[in-house]
């Protein structure tokens, strides 16, 4: 069978999020609690998480998360690595026996800075880190980087998401964001790599949706270098936001308004400098509009986003409470580990809801 | 207000609806010597020869008066007019008073002081009772001479034809319809009317009537030629009836002259119709014009200025649609010019009797002969009334299909666009 | 009134308005084939397609507020309706003398010589109580039925 | 003088139950197929000059006309078919080159019916554009690399841009091929549905300057009509280098239809001859191109986006690639279906590529040169209908051009006689008889009506593919299939098989 990547699978899903916003950290019961109680949104094909602020002692570094399907994928990957890396610290991601989980790959983690000689004139370590990933991914059969962000990573496989949880023992660790994802693919690749988040340096996306303009996003999205291993939205959408926030350096609001435009008929409405500026977007990024069900939580260092289509076609709920920002698909699987939440809205389609990490949070790790 | 009209055709018909245009309210009330309800005088060869009907004689419906509120004293005659007491005065000796009054008395027929006119069976041709009278006497094979080969003359020969009477025409012009046709054109008319079985006698004319026991038994000739006949027409004209006129200030040449309003030398009276001397536009100069038309849009002008609108009548010209045996023909204007500065384009075809002729003067159309072949003929009437400069279009006037596809442009739409009075300005 | 009017200049002279001007006064007004066919002499149509390359354009009766051929008229048969604005030729009376094809300055008035001799011409199909067939018929919209010579459709 | 060898091709079959002998089929027939018999009082007809252009059968009062093919037949002959034999029996009469009208009529296939749209089942939903809001604005023209901002507001304007409320423009089609009765039709359509319509080469009569806002005006190698005030005039410029249906060949208008409005508007004597050049004697190479474009754009003061029009022919990737790099805005490309007033029939009908192959090569080419934003593409060459118009887009179009669907919903009954200026339908004439026969006010509504309902037809088709913006279509390879093509076609194409 065609693995993800080699085929387009729909599928859709339950995603969850939850932020401080003071950067205090907490351990990953509440994300398993929470994605745990959307079970049924799931099918048990696939399930992972994203960690921010779990390697505080090596913040400075790009922690690679990586699956290998046998030992040769590995050390071929590992000799690369350290060919073009300093390598700080590596060694198995921890895990546990559960029941449900089979055939897992290795799981290894490296923490690592790129050798300057390797990078070229123009390129900064990010762009260096970018290459170095689709490279892998593309060339090295058997191994697959899961994560490649600073003091973050992602865990995720094929299982319920708490089956996956459980696995990679997340409870132990702490975090101040944390997304999940619970999937249902409408086919069984049965391949980890292709389970959510998916992440690129310290972006990640988890996304219940099936993008109607796929093709036209991934086609735009190529045209910048950008190789599409795994024809998923999801790795789509972590592009967009990457060539628009990292690589276009735009705005967050004018990528928002790229990703989930606004429609004609409101922009007509709009005052003259507001709709100068967003036909220019749509003008210039139509290619980039997502179009179709959607709803995502992008996690990055400095904080998330949770978007939804500007039709609202999937669900989005969002609460918070003290320091706390919950998004969620259903508002039950915020009540689950937040029963009276000071507030909780459900925001239009199209309208974002940002959780920015607030510069020097206590605690706030690193 | 009291409007008195003495007169009962085209003309008086004209002013009460004129009137009635413009004051609903005020009083009509109408004379005529005659007992009838308006009729159509032109259709009085018609009834004779049985092509129309008593009851299809009337000139407007019989509710016409009533719907018109119009108190119409038929069969009573006007003796007098006195103008200095807006009253006049009816054969019975009654007055009636008026605030305005109309003369429509029209014409009556020229009768020479021919001896032996008073003989029975001499007859005219004007008014329905004429040839009701007639009528009444005619038989099959009986012979007839008519004086006269003008409109009135041919249209009574024709009906007497078609009665089986063998009729004769004495004319003292060197054509028929003189008046009307050039000698090419009359020439082709009384071909056809002499297939028909007519006689002519032209530039020549009634010396006397022959009679026996009181009755007509034929005619002697300027010449002395005789002609026997059981029946002699006298349709040699009409002349302007202003009887009432005669004796008061009105001021009367030929006919009583009115202005381009209607209006008489004497206020408050208004005069219409074959009575008047009303202003020729072809000819330029006052003349009395027998016609129809004419008479409609005098009487109705004059209504309208009697109920004190002022409308001008800018005048008319000689128009004619007239047909014999299947001869339709149609003339108007000047068709025989005498003197300098016309042009005449003509175009003959003898053989189908078709003829046709356009008189310009100063590159306006002024009169045309259309013989047999009609249709469209109004076109040039109206470039008569507009009086258009037709030099743009000259070498196309004869043609088949002359239309106004061949006028210029602007004057086409403005004409077809506007979809007001074509031409005609009352 | 609502009139008839051509634009010329959209004219494509093919004459239909003809055509079905004439079979709407014909004996058949239902059926084109018959009215041309079966009628021994044709029916004549009311409207005239004037033509003078590349000028075409229909012209019929323009039903003239000061109507000469109502004044002319010899017989009465030919009135103006004071309310509808429409001239009409009461054909019972009318005797054929064409007076009124004299009088009529856009020569709109024909012969109709299919029967007795009367005068032909546009009723704006007054008794069809629709719009007239020369414009339903018109394959160009050279002609409009309207108040005023109207441009646009 | 020696018997001509022509047949005719149609055979006028008149109903005699039916026909009345009112002669509307005589008054309609430029040809003079139909005439008057006065002597027998009836309409008799001449096969051999019927076109088949159905004027006469759909004017006909009584319906007492039908066109069928002639029934002459030739000995069956798989290789010489009548058309190959009569085209020499005519070669052999005049010694003259083959003329002809319209867009090549040769089975070749034809890939818009060979690819298939996807539509959303389940995984995500289908949207209802009577419900839902569904957009197809287009903007061509050059999309700058990034977009910059100072202080939240853009740094910098956008490049002109065309804007288009259906992605459907009238393409160049010029007047003197066309009745200015066709071109007004067109423009007025182009207005009323926020598209627009291209003048072609035949300059730009006054009587459209009112419809500037929606002209794209034309620059060809003959310059016939060009001066500062057209170019003023226009929304956008575009540099005619080639013609589908002639690829390679220039223009020649002749000298009959050059009237005294055609000769004013483009600025020849009255009765010349217009020739276009096959080349522009100013550009021999893409550096002169270059050259012009920005000429152009310095006329304009930088204010009007500039096209480049090419046919499609073999290395079109490699050409609109060196254009995009030229500097133009759009690249108008021209499959060898597209129509014409007048051409060569070998040429016509055997030079230039399919559309769709040329369009899928020049979207590829573009992205993997990473240069697809830097230029609009808009394609044309026989485009049929709504759904060829949503294939292209998904093969990468940013907008398509109509010109043989734009003739049809005018009248245009593809008797493919345009070069004779005949046109009984008032379009491809000059001749003031025949023009009127188009009633601008009926043109244009027809045409937009046409727009209208592609309009309509489009926004269904992208409901039913869950999108409801058309951007999210364009380049959407993914939302097409192809049956019946070899693994090579659906290569060049970039599309998977159905079933895939």
């Amino acid at each position: 069978m065609l693995r993800e990547g080699e085929i387009r699978i729909p599928s859709g899903c339950a995603i969850s999020g939850i932020m401080n916003k003071r950067g205090r950290v907490f351990s990953g019961e509440d994300i398993i609690k929470s994605i745990a109680l959307m079970h049924d949104r799931g099918n048990g094909l696939g399930g992972g998480f994203a960690a921010y602020g779990i390697y505080p002692e090596y913040a400075e570094h790009y922690a690679f998360h990586l699956y290998f399907d046998d030992e040769r994928a590995r050390t071929t990957t590992e000799e690369y690595l350290a060919a073009v890396f300093h390598v700080a610290e590596s060694g198995q991601i921890p895990t546990r026996r559960v029941g449900a989980i089979k055939n897992a790959p290795l799981a290894w983690r490296y923490f690592v800075k790129p050798k300057p000689g390797f990078l070229g004139e123009t390129e900064n370590e990010d762009e260096f880190v970018v290459r170095t990933v689709m490279y892998i991914n593309a060339e090295f059969p058997g191994a697959f980087v899961v994560s490649s962000g600073k003091n973050m990573g992602a865990f995720k496989g094929v299982g319920y998401p708490e089956e996956i949880g459980e696995y990679f023992c997340l409870d132990e660790y702490k975090g101040y964001i944390w997304t999940a994802h619970g999937r249902f693919p409408t086919n069984t690749p049965g391949w980890w790599g292709g389970a959510h988040p998916f992440t690129l340096l310290d972006w990640s996306i988890v996304h219940n949706g099936e993008i109607s303009s796929y093709g036209a996003n991934k086609r735009y999205l190529e045209m910048f270098g950008y190789k599409l291993a795994l024809q998923t939205d999801t790795e789509a959408i972590t592009y967009a936001f990457d060539l628009l926030l990292r690589r276009h350096k735009v705005p967050l609001q004018v990528a928002i308004a790229a990703l989930a435009a606004p429609f004609w008929s409101e922009i007509e409405r709009m005052e003259p400098a507001k709709q100068e500026l967003t036909r220019a977007i749509r003008t210039m990024y139509g290619s980039l509009l997502l179009n179709g069900p959607f709803s995502i939580v992008l996690g990055s260092s400095k904080g998330i986003v949770a978007l939804n289509d500007r039709l609202k076609l999937r669900p989005l709920v969002a609460a918070s409470k003290g320091d706390v920002l919950f998004v969620a698909s259903e508002e039950s699987a915020i009540r689950e580990i937040c029963p009276e939440p000071e507030t909780v809205w459900t925001p239009r389609g199209g309208e974002p809801v940002i959780g920015v990490l607030e510069e020097g949070g206590d605690e706030h790790a690193n | 207000m009291a409007y008195v009209l003495i007169g009962n055709s085209a003309a008086a018909i004209g002013a009460i609806e004129g009137v009635r245009s413009v004051d609903l309210d005020g009083e009509i009330i109408l004379f005529s010597d005659e007992p009838y309800h308006t009729y159509s005088r032109p259709l009085i060869s018609y009834y004779l020869d049985g092509k129309v009907q008593e009851e299809k004689m009337y000139y407007r419906p019989a509710d016409f008066y009533k719907r018109n509120r119009v108190e119409a004293h038929l069969g009573s005659r006007v003796a007098a007019l006195a103008p200095e007491k807006k009253t006049i005065t009816l054969a019975d000796g009654q007055t009636v008073p008026y605030d305005k009054l109309l003369l429509a008395t029209g014409g009556k027929p020229i009768v020479p002081p021919l001896p032996g006119r008073e003989l029975d069976g001499v007859f005219t041709f004007l008014k329905w009772d004429d040839v009701k009278a007639l009528e009444q006497t005619l038989a099959p094979g009986m012979r007839t001479v008519v004086i006269g080969a003008g409109l009135i003359g041919l249209k009574a020969t024709e009906a007497l034809v078609k009665r089986g009477v063998a009729v004769t025409v004495v004319e003292l012009a060197n054509r028929v319809l003189s008046a009307i046709l050039d000698e090419a054109a009359a020439r082709l008319v009384q071909e056809s009317m002499l297939e028909h079985g007519v006689k002519f006698y032209l530039e020549n004319t009634v010396a006397e009537v022959l009679g026996r026991d009181g009755k007509v038994a034929g005619v002697r000739l300027r010449d002395g030629a005789e002609i026997p006949c059981e029946r002699l027409v006298i349709a040699i004209g009409v002349f302007p009836n202003t009887d009432l006129a005669q004796g008061t200030a009105i001021k009367v040449n030929r006919g009583i002259v009115v202005d381009e309003r209607m209006a008489t030398t004497v206020p408050d009276i208004f005069a219409a119709g074959d009575v008047t001397e009303g202003f020729d536009t072809i000819y330029q100069q006052q003349r009395v014009l027998p016609i129809l038309p004419n008479a409609y849009k005098q009487g109705f002008t004059a209504g309208i200025n009697m109920a004190g609108e002022v409308r001008a009548y800018k005048g008319g010209f000689a128009m004619n649609s007239i047909g014999f045996f299947d001869l339709p023909l149609i003339t108007a204007g000047i068709v025989r010019p005498e003197g300098e500065g016309y042009l005449s384009l003509t175009q003959a075809d003898p053989g189908a009797r078709k003829y046709k002729k356009v008189v310009l003067k100063d590159n306006k159309v002024v009169g045309f002969i259309a013989l047999n072949q009609i249709d469209r003929a109004g076109i040039l009437t109206g470039l008569m009334e507009q009086e258009v400069d037709a030099s743009p279009f000259l070498e196309h006037l004869l043609r088949e299909d002359f239309g106004y596809a061949y006028l210029p442009a602007a004057y086409r739409q403005e004409q077809m666009l506007k979809g007001v009075s074509g031409g005609v300005r009352a | 009134m609502k009139r008839v009017y051509a634009r010329e200049e959209v004219c494509a002279g093919c004459k239909l308005c003809e055509v079905h001007c004439a079979v709407a006064h014909s004996a058949y007004p239902q059926d084109i084939v018959k009215a041309f066919l079966r009628q021994k002499v044709k029916p004549i149509a009311r409207v005239l397609v004037e033509e003078n390359r590349p000028i075409s354009f229909a012209l019929q009766c323009r039903h003239c507020d000061e109507a000469p051929c109502t004044k002319a008229c010899i017989t009465g048969a030919m009135q103006k309706d004071p309310l509808t604005g429409v001239v009409t030729n009461e054909e019972t009376r009318c005797v054929g003398c064409w007076t009124c094809i004299l009088s009529c300055p856009f020569g709109a008035i024909k012969r109709d010589e299919t029967g007795r001799k009367v005068a032909a011409k546009c009723d704006l199909c007054s008794s069809a109580g629709t719009l007239p067939v020369c414009v339903q018929h018109c394959p160009n919209d050279a002609l409009v039925f309207a108040e005023e010579p109207g441009w646009r459709r | 003088m020696p018997i001509s060898l022509s047949t005719p091709n149609f055979l006028i079959d008149r109903n005699r139950e039916r026909c009345i002998n009112c002669q509307v089929c005589v008054r309609q027939c430029a040809f003079e197929a139909h005439s008057w018999d006065a002597e027998d009082e009836r309409v008799v007809t001449d096969d051999l000059k019927c076109v088949a252009c159905h004027r006469c059968v759909t004017f006909c009062p009584t319906h007492a006309l039908s066109i069928r093919r002639f029934p002459l037949e030739f000995r069956e002959n798989a290789n010489w078919t009548a058309n190959a034999i009569k085209a020499i029996y005519k070669q052999a009469e005049t010694g003259g080159i083959l003329l002809t009208g319209m867009g090549n009529d040769q089975p070749y296939p034809i890939y818009w019916d060979h690819l298939l749209l996807n539509a959303s089942q389940v995984t995500n939903p289908s949207i209802d554009p009577l419900r839902e809001p569904m957009e197809l604005k287009t903007f061509l023209g050059r999309k700058p690399d990034t977009l910059r901002f100072r202080g939240g507001k853009l740094a910098e304007k956008l490049p002109p841009q065309l804007e288009l409320e259906v992605p459907v423009m009238f393409s160049a089609m010029s007047f003197g091929s066309i009745s200015l009765n066709a071109i007004k039709s067109l423009a007025r359509a182009a207005a009323d549905m926020g598209t627009f319509y291209n003048t072609g080469e035949g300059g730009l009569h006054r009587e459209l300057y009112q419809y500037g806002e929606h002209t794209i005006v034309q620059v060809a190698s003959g310059r016939f009509g060009v001066h500062p005030e057209y170019l003023a005039q226009g929304a956008a410029i575009e540099i005619k280098i080639g013609q589908g249906a002639k690829p390679g060949i220039g223009g020649h208008l002749p000298g009959e239809k050059v009237g005294a409005e055609v000769s004013r508007t483009r600025m020849i004597p009255e009765g010349t001859d217009a020739i276009s050049p096959a080349p522009h004697h100013d550009i021999y190479s893409i550096e002169d191109l270059r050259q012009l474009i920005y000429s152009l754009k310095e006329a304009t003061r930088y204010e009007k986006p500039v096209s480049v029009k090419i046919a499609a022919v073999h290395n079109v990737a490699a050409i609109a690639s060196g254009i995009a790099r030229a500097g133009a805005d759009i690249i108008a490309i021209d499959g060898f279906r597209g129509g014409t007033g007048a051409a060569p029939l070998r040429t016509r009908d055997n030079v230039g590529i399919p559309i769709e192959l040329a369009l899928a090569a020049v979207d590829s080419r573009l992205r993997e040169e990473g240069i697809r934003s830097q230029v609009s593409l808009v394609i044309g060459g026989s485009i049929r209908n709504s759904a060829d118009v949503v294939k292209a887009i998904a093969l990468g179009a940013d907008a398509v051009y109509i010109g043989t669907a734009a003739l049809i919903s005018l009248g245009c009954h593809l008797c493919q006689k345009c070069n004779t200026g005949k046109c009984n339908w008032g379009i491809a004439t000059q001749d003031p008889n025949l023009v009127k026969r188009l009633n601008p006010d009926i043109g244009a509504e027809r045409a937009a009506n046409l727009l209208r309902a592609w309009e309509h037809e489009i926004k269904e088709l992208l409901g039913g593919m869950g999108i409801n913006a058309l951007e999210s279509l364009r380049g959407n390879r993914l939302m097409l299939r192809g049956v019946g093509l070899s693994d090579r076609d659906l290569n060049i194409l970039g599309v998977k098989a159905a079933g895939e």
